[in-house]
């Protein structure tokens, strides 16, 4: 069996980390294809629950990344998202959610090499943790079809 | 003391100040159960003791409720906060609800308007107590894989029957997110992942709001102790960000301190 | 019913050269919903562009996925392509297959997998997207400029010229900036100040523009075509319309030493004053922190001798309100200080210098009025030491750029130096010289063989003071790293040009987005270099990074234009992403509570409350309501919402869900 | 055989009709030939219709019962289920339960006159049995439909009102409400009760059929009272929240009858004594 | 068709009998001081002590969600899968007579006009093991609607205490022989034994035929504000009531793959009944709260013949606020 390839979420703001994205590709800085790319405006718009439900669509990491504090094209929703996070966070540990596959960055629109790295060391990470099975099977349909997958 | 209240609430309704006294009277077995009481002579049926801890608040945005004309609630501590945080969030406003106040010693407070209320009840150190921080530590000790167990298990009994929510007064929603289906953001059947989702979105959203009445726990037919995590986010917030915003997720400091955004 | 169309770009071999498109629209032309799925090889061709439009009023599409490079790239023309075809141009969303998949990824199954998936989510995302119509927005045709040096002069002159409301805020006593204190100017080595005071006066003068020295920008509020900015006039202790300029007060100021800022501290100036001769406005300021009457409550020498009573120590700050449609950033530079080179002997040894000295020490209006004599004495230096890259190119002091114009005024200041002391000998410690632009590689060489300035390729590795000489140490790389030393009179270090003091604590009141060295960041490096991110903010001159004087005037003209272009404008159309609070059929009115925890999260107070009302005028609801002409989309508020009242056009709830559930 | 009252038959998009912005008409085949053949049907019954992953959605079978291998259904873009409804198009294949409910008495119903009284998205249940009427059009004697809507716009299924209208056998009277006619709108302008009123069809051996809005049904009721129908000959379908169909799910009831089972049609007789839960 | 005793000291190894014989069993369970019905591998594992679990045994054959249909979906096609619903072979043990009673209820809604193969199924294929009650408390008044604390209706197998040893066994159908038939040598015959001397005492409390002839006419009474007045509209009472089915039904996909899920859902919810367009026909707690009793109480009785409700108290003992439903009963019938 191949190994294990991790399905990476990023929900992104659209002018800190989207544009870093984008300059990661106009720089030709090569990372993992694992990762998928959901571009919002700002990281204030980033739902927990948007969080969550990757998850249960079977993602096995997560990454969260906008503007550094300060950098905000909206000023300040970074930092409403960064409350929220550190909430968020703290509260999915305690409820014993794997908090090692959602990964919070702040990316800029200048840093196309961290963005690769971001991406890099989710997927590895991810990889080495394996599939959040744990997560997937909470649903009835994602558990049944897992096993008929697998069978 | 138990006098002094039901004289009050008496004086309340036949001043014609409010004309419903929403407290506490005798239930079926050893239980109370909140009385309405619209007549002044019936407000020798109020009692006041250990087991009257429901938060009455709950009612003060329910359309029936409102539809009897201006309430007094009888109002604890908890109660007081709900209610200065319905105030926060316009639920409810200066004038449209008269508390009769019962302070921790059990002592009815006289407080001309919601104001000297929340005053008053901003002055009491808003924290967990002893028992309720061990239970937050104890959880927090384990491993990550011993908490999800513990919650799986915890919750796999749930049936969504939303007491929780039906019993929390700011859960006043008309129509709370898992009555969304434009997305469906929470699935609805209550299996594992219903289940969490529920359980988690109902905690953030209580965060920065929830004044620990624990009348959610007490709600649940299965005793699920699902007020540990609103009492989880308590002490975040309180260790977090201070405690002192009035709303701990629509505010934020420059300097917030985290140590997991890379 | 859904008829989407789906381009697949191949962007030549950018993109099809990593992903197999034609199997990405083979993929896409079976996902329900699709009724076209094409590739081809340039979309954003003209034929690209046809295909899209046709495809549209063929197949009567009531959605377009574009599969091809980045939406910051070509969003807006696929989108026009749209509308020219008759389609709402929001229909249209582009898969980013380019930047974010074929650049990053090695060609593999893997890469045209994930290419397929990024399609495949936006073709969901497109089934529910809305056609929106753009928000009108009136314009304030005024203009606010900050910074009064030659950028901010040159951009107030252009938008003024133009017609157009200029109002321009400079935060020292004068305008004139850097440029007002150099000497000569390369390549043609005229007059600084010669050209440079005319432009002044103009400003000055000119009916269409309104200025604020001694003041600052306090805060900007709104939005593009619709700022509200405060300026906070500070204090000058001197009432502007009885003050004539006649000088006395500066004359007679009992309190004369201090360190002159124009002079760059080689000179000094009195308490109270104009901090050169040519200064626009030619009226003085009290410095505070020096004046003896401030200090120790005695004194009033100013007042005494003012003859038309102008002096007023109780004056206060006034805040001004002032409403402009446009923001020119122009706030320059500065250059680096002091305590950045111990190993120099900077701020040591006073006659180490910085080239911005060595342009007071030049110049015929400056202490020693154009003679060359080192600081410490007053020496004509016999051998002076020109260090270039002092502090630039560094990546281990921080600074990583090239700061641009230190080669120049290095040559510059050798060349002016050897016109004034013949027998003299300069010296150019230079890593490499950079002289592209018109005349001036020719400058540079004149320097060298008209000159005799001895240019060595080499870092100065120390300065010390021995026997009343500046003992410099260094290498000379291009002879084989041999060590040097000179014995020198003077040194003057080429020092890096920084962002302006405060140009972080400006960004953020502005919201503009800023590099690691705090300059200013321009919109898109080549192709919006004088835009900011944020609309109708515009940048000019050295804020955004250092530049030379014809670069800083052309770019302050383009921002001038861009202005003058805004204005041109009656309203201005803005997209349409914004927040909307739901409203809903009786009896719900708006499943919104009103409970107003979205208002204090807005970055920008879009967010009121609002009474709903049935027919006959009864309240029966109140409910959160975003104002669309300050709402700018950020959407915080919708994350923040939670009954989902409040979605964000463009982001809404259902097509982001309907996105992610299809990866 | 057992078999699951759940499982819906797949149906294919045959057609689509958009009827105004909002409102769609589909006309769905059976993909299987055995199920089309055993499939039957009578006016005013209605289904479940489901968008596979969405779920279902309640609405008739607007098309007639004597119009074979095919129904049709009219809905507005409202909710989940429907939104996605409106998103499928011609070929998509989605799912049908039924036919469920009581229906309209036709056969009792020979030799009388009909008069179809209806408003805005309320015709499909009604076009049901206008079609079914006129495909068997000796056994009755007069037709007559009054059918408005808010705006010319709004008005559903217009190329048959046309052919209704061109019909010698079937009196026609198009309304439209007040500001919602357009230049070149030559039809009457006025609210469905008062063009009623004016029309003044004869009560003589007649059933109305009524089905509309609330307001429009309130309204019209004593107009139809005066003209001589008594609530026993004016008849209506309901309309509660369903997610069974089938009397279980517990939702559509009005006191104790069940919408889906004992509905959906009833006689304003009967409407008058159910207890105010629709 | 039989009584028979069993020694409390042999239940285990009739456990062993029956999971030997590839049933599973639900039994009561203690989890953290809560009585639920549970899986359980051994006899030991059996809470004892209890008046009620607090959900009924009703989640056996009517679970709290199921999947009633399985569909993929491929370009524009959909396919169904067929469903392959093979319940487990399911003992039922310790089910309350009250419970007991409710599974006719349960079934006569899914037998009715429309067969739901899916509860049919599970209530063929599972074996009731009544156990009566010897204990009772205030909110019990089984009596009242047609029960007993030792009523045999329902149960497949009827077990009562008689003494600190022995239980009575009593066969009421064909699949409770086939238990004790599975393991003869671990019953006894029942000599002459008075079931009725060791069963809880509940006093009938109302008269269900007058409260079923009563509430047409209170429709429109102001009594059901009042009542409700403290109800907070949960759905404890429906979830936790043995009788109570009914039910939403949701979609839930995984990309292209999807499964159709019955699952409760309560009439106390504000959203049960709420029109697309906004319009609720019980929109308000009062009309909810007469919609449960009704239905019980009036509606179910004349469409069923039997009450939909089985006095087993849950939803009294469940409810947060204290909604007593026998008292609110005595009230109804007391209203003029």
């Amino acid at each position: 069996m191949s190994e294990f390839e991790p399905k990476i979420i990023a929900f992104v703001c659209n002018w800190c980390t989207y544009a870093g994205a984008d300059l990661t590709g106009t720089s030709r800085i090569k990372y993992a294809s694992n990762v998928r790319i959901v571009r919002l405006p700002c990281t204030g718009r980033i739902d927990f629950m948007l969080l969550m439900k990757a998850f249960s669509r079977g993602a096995d990491g997560v990454i969260v990344s906008g503007c550094h504090p300060n950098d905000c094209h909206y000023t300040s929703g970074n930092f409403h998202a960064r409350r929220r996070w550190i909430v968020f966070k703290s509260l999915l540990d305690f409820m014993g959610i794997d908090v090692r596959r959602i990964h919070f960055a702040w990316v800029s629109a200048a840093e196309g090499a961290k963005w690769a790295e971001v991406v890099n060391s989710v997927v590895n990470d991810v990889r080495a943790l394996g599939p959040y099975d744990g997560y997937k099977n909470l649903a009835p349909i994602a558990a049944d079809w897992r096993i008929q997958d697998a069978g | 003391m138990l006098a002094k209240m039901r004289q009050k609430a008496k004086d309340l309704l036949s001043s014609g100040v409010v004309s419903t006294v929403i407290g506490y009277g005798e239930g079926s077995g050893n239980r109370v159960r909140a009385l309405f009481i619209r007549k002044p002579d019936d407000a020798d049926k109020l009692i006041l003791d250990e087991r009257c801890v429901q938060n009455l608040a709950v009612y003060l945005t329910k359309r029936e409720v409102r539809a009897l004309g201006r309430p007094a609630v009888v109002a604890r501590v908890p109660v007081m906060r709900t209610i200065q945080q319905l105030m926060f969030e316009k639920q409810v406003a200066e004038g449209e609800v008269a508390v009769i106040g019962i302070s921790p010693d059990s002592q009815v407070l006289d407080f001309p308007d919601l104001k000297s209320m929340a005053e008053y009840v901003s002055a009491i150190p808003f924290e967990l107590s002893a028992d309720e921080k061990a239970a937050v530590e104890k959880l927090e000790k384990m491993t990550a894989g011993e908490r999800w167990n513990f919650w799986l298990d915890v919750l796999s009994g749930c049936s969504k029957c939303y007491a929780c929510r039906q019993s929390c007064p700011l859960c006043y929603c008309e129509r709370c997110t898992v009555e969304c289906n434009q997305p469906q953001w929470v699935s609805v059947p209550s299996h594992g992942l219903g289940n969490l989702e529920w359980h988690i979105m109902r905690a953030m959203h209580l965060a920065g709001r929830c004044v620990n009445c624990g009348d959610c726990f007490r709600a649940c037919p299965l005793e699920i102790p699902l007020n540990l995590l609103t009492q989880k986010i308590i002490t975040d917030i309180a260790d977090k960000f201070g405690g002192a915003d009035e709303y701990a997720l629509n505010a934020f400091k420059p300097d917030d301190k985290e140590d997991f955004i890379r | 019913m859904s008829r989407i169309g789906v381009f697949i770009c191949h962007c030549g071999e950018n993109i099809n050269g990593t992903v197999d498109c034609a199997k990405v629209a083979e993929a896409a032309s079976r996902v329900p919903g699709v009724s076209h799925s094409v590739d081809y090889k340039y979309m954003c061709s003209d034929p690209g562009q046809s295909m899209i439009k046709e495809a549209i009023k063929e197949k009567k599409l009531t959605g377009v996925v574009v599969g091809a490079c980045s939406p910051r790239m070509h969003e807006p023309t696929f989108r026009r392509a749209c509308a020219e075809a008759g389609l709402n141009p929001y229909l249209c969303e582009m898969a980013n297959l380019r930047e974010h998949c074929s650049w990053v990824h090695e060609k593999s199954e893997a890469t045209t997998r994930k290419a397929v998936d990024l399609i495949k989510s936006m073709i969901e995302k497109v089934k529910l997207n809305q056609p929106l119509q753009p928000i009108k927005v009136p314009v304030t045709r005024a203009a606010l400029v900050l910074g009064g040096g030659i950028a901010g002069i040159q951009a107030s002159l252009d938008i003024a010229n133009a017609g157009h409301q200029v109002i321009m805020v400079e935060r020292e006593p004068s305008i004139g900036g850097h440029m007002s204190q150099l000497s000569e100017t390369f390549p043609t080595l005229d007059c600084s100040q010669c050209i440079l005071t005319p432009r002044m006066v103009e400003v000055a003068q000119h009916p269409n523009i309104t200025l604020h020295t001694y003041s600052e920008l306090e805060s900007l509020e709104g939005f593009i075509g619709n700022f509200k900015a405060k300026i906070r006039n500070k204090a000058r202790c001197v009432d502007e319309k009885l003050c004539t300029g006649c000088g006395m007060c500066a004359q007679k100021c009992p309190t004369k030493k201090i360190s002159s800022e124009f002079n760059a501290g080689l000179g000094m100036r009195s308490a109270i004053y104009v901090p050169f001769p040519q200064a626009v406005p030619n009226k003085p300021v009290i410095d505070k922190d020096h004046c003896t009457f401030f200090q120790k409550g005695k004194c009033k020498v100013c007042e005494k001798v003012c003859p038309t009573k102008a002096i007023r120590y109780d004056q206060e700050d006034r805040i001004i309100d002032v409403e402009v449609g446009a923001v020119v950033l122009a706030t320059g530079f500065d250059v680096l200080g002091t305590d950045f080179f111990p190993e120099y002997g900077y701020g040591r040894y006073k006659d180490v210098i910085n080239g911005l000295q060595f342009e007071r020490l030049a110049s015929a209006s400056g202490p020693t009025l154009g003679v060359i004599k080192r600081p410490s004495d007053g020496k004509v230096p016999e051998t002076v030491v020109f260090v270039a890259c002092a502090g630039s190119r560094d990546p281990a002091k921080g600074i990583e750029y090239c700061s641009k114009i230190c080669c120049m005024y290095t040559a510059k200041h050798a060349m002016l130096y050897k016109h004034k002391v013949h027998e003299g000998s300069a010296y150019v410690f230079y890593m490499d010289i950079r002289a592209g632009g018109k005349m001036y590689d020719e400058f540079v060489r004149r320097a060298i063989e008209e000159d005799d300035v001895k240019y060595v390729r080499g870092r100065v590795s120390r300065i010390y003071e021995e026997d009343g000489k500046l003992v410099v140490k260094g290498a000379d790389t291009l002879l084989g790293h041999e060590p040097l030393e000179i014995r020198a009179d003077l040194v003057v270090l080429a020092t890096a040009g920084v962002a302006s003091s405060g140009a972080e604590e400006l960004a953020q009141k502005l919201h503009v987005s800023y590099d690691s060295h705090h300059f200013f960041a321009e919109a898109h490096p080549k192709l919006r270099p004088v835009e900011t991110n944020t609309a109708g903010i515009f940048l000019a001159g050295a804020c955004q990074s250092p530049r030379d004087i014809p670069e800083t005037v052309s770019q302050a003209s383009g921002a001038a234009s861009k202005v003058a272009g805004l204005f041109s404008q009656e309203e201005l159309t803005r997209e349409p992403l914004v927040a909307v609070v739901n409203r809903t059929a009786p009896p719900l009115y708006s499943t919104c509570t009103g409970c107003g925890l979205c208002m204090p999260a807005c970055p920008y107070q879009a967010i009121e409350m609002e009474e709903i009302r049935t027919r006959d005028g009864t309240v029966v609801k109140v409910a959160a309501k975003v104002n669309p002409g300050l709402c700018q989309g950020c959407g915080t508020c919708v994350a923040l919402c939670r009954v989902k009242a409040i979605d964000l056009q463009g982001y809404t709830n259902e097509q982001i869900y309907a996105e992610l559930m299809a990866l | 055989m057992e078999t699951n009252v759940y499982k819906p038959y797949l149906m294919r998009i045959a057609e689509i009709t958009e009827e105004t912005p909002d409102v769609r008409t589909f006309r769905l085949e059976f993909t299987k030939e055995d199920e089309a053949a055993s499939f039957s049907y009578k006016a005013g019954q209605f289904g479940e219709y489901s968008v596979f992953g969405e779920g279902e959605s309640t609405f008739c079978i607007a098309s007639s019962p004597t119009r074979k291998g095919y129904i049709e259904c009219t809905f507005r873009k409202a909710g989940r289920v429907t939104k996605a409804l409106a998103a499928r198009e011609k070929g998509d294949t989605i799912g049908f339960r039924g036919p469920y409910g009581n229906t309209f008495p036709l056969s009792d119903w020979k030799g009388k006159s009909l008069l179809f009284v209806t408003g805005g998205i309320a015709l499909p249940p009604l076009r049901c049995v206008i079609w079914n009427a006129l495909d068997l059009r000796d056994n009755f004697k007069d037709i007559t439909i009054v059918y408005g809507a808010r705006s010319v716009q709004d008005l559903v299924y217009k190329k048959e009102l046309a052919e209704w209208d061109a019909r010698p056998d079937v009196k026609l009277i198009t309304t439209v409400d007040p500001g919602g006619e357009t230049t070149d709108w030559k039809g009457p302008v006025g609210f469905v009760p008062t063009v009623l009123e004016k029309a003044s069809p004869s009560s003589a051996d007649s059933v109305a059929l009524l089905c509309g809005p609330p307001i429009m049904i309130k309204l019209t009721l004593p107009v139809l009272s005066n003209l001589g129908f008594s609530p026993e000959n004016i008849y209506t379908t309901l309309e509660n929240r369903m997610k069974c169909g089938i009397g279980k799910c517990g939702r559509c009831n009005v006191g104790k009858y069940f919408v889906c089972k004992d509905g959906p049609v009833f006689t304003f007789a009967q409407v008058n004594e159910l207890p105010p839960e629709y | 068709m039989g009584k028979k005793t069993i020694n409390v000291d042999s239940l285990g190894e009739l456990f062993h009998k029956i999971k030997s014989g590839g049933k599973r069993i639900l039994a009561p369970v203690e989890k953290d001081g809560v009585i639920l019905f549970g899986e359980v591998a051994s006899y030991p594992e059996v809470a004892t002590g209890y008046i009620q679990t607090v959900f009924s045994a009703k989640e056996a054959v009517l679970p709290r969600f199921e999947e009633i249909l399985r569909f993929s979906s491929e370009g524009r096609d959909v396919v169904i899968e067929e469903e392959s619903n093979k319940p487990v072979p399911t003992v039922v043990f310790g089910v309350r007579p009250c419970d007991a009673k409710s599974l006719s209820v349960i079934k006569a809604v899914f037998e009715r006009d429309y067969p739901d193969i899916f509860v049919q199924s599970k209530i063929d294929s599972t074996t009731v093991i009544g156990l009566s009650c010897v204990n009772s408390d205030e909110y019990c008044f089984c009596t009242s609607v047609g029960g007993a604390p030792g009523d045999t209706a329902g149960s497949d197998l009827l077990l009562t205490r008689i003494n600190d040893a022995n239980y009575l066994a009593e066969i009421i159908t064909e699949k409770g022989e086939s238990i004790v038939s599975s393991a003869p040598e671990l019953f006894s015959e029942a000599g002459n034994v008075d079931k009725d001397r060791h069963l809880a005492q509940v006093n009938r409390q109302f008269d269900l035929d007058e409260l079923e002839k009563r509430l047409p006419a209170l429709f429109e009474s102001p009594l059901w504000a009042g009542q409700s007045l403290r109800c907070i509209g949960c759905g404890a009472c429906s979830f936790v009531c043995p009788s109570c089915t009914c039910f939403d039904i949701q979609d839930e996909t995984d990309g292209a793959r999807g499964i159709r899920l019955r699952c409760w859902d309560s009439c106390g919810f504000a959203q049960f009944t709420l029109h697309t367009s906004g319009h609720n026909p019980r929109g308000v707690q009062s009309k909810r709260w007469r919609q449960r009793i009704m239905h019980k109480f009036s509606y179910q009785p004349g469409e069923l013949g039997t009450a939909g409700c089985v006095g087993c108290g849950r939803c009294s003992r469940a409810c947060p606020v204290d909604m007593n439903i026998l008292q609110h009963i005595k009230d109804i019938l007391e209203a003029r």
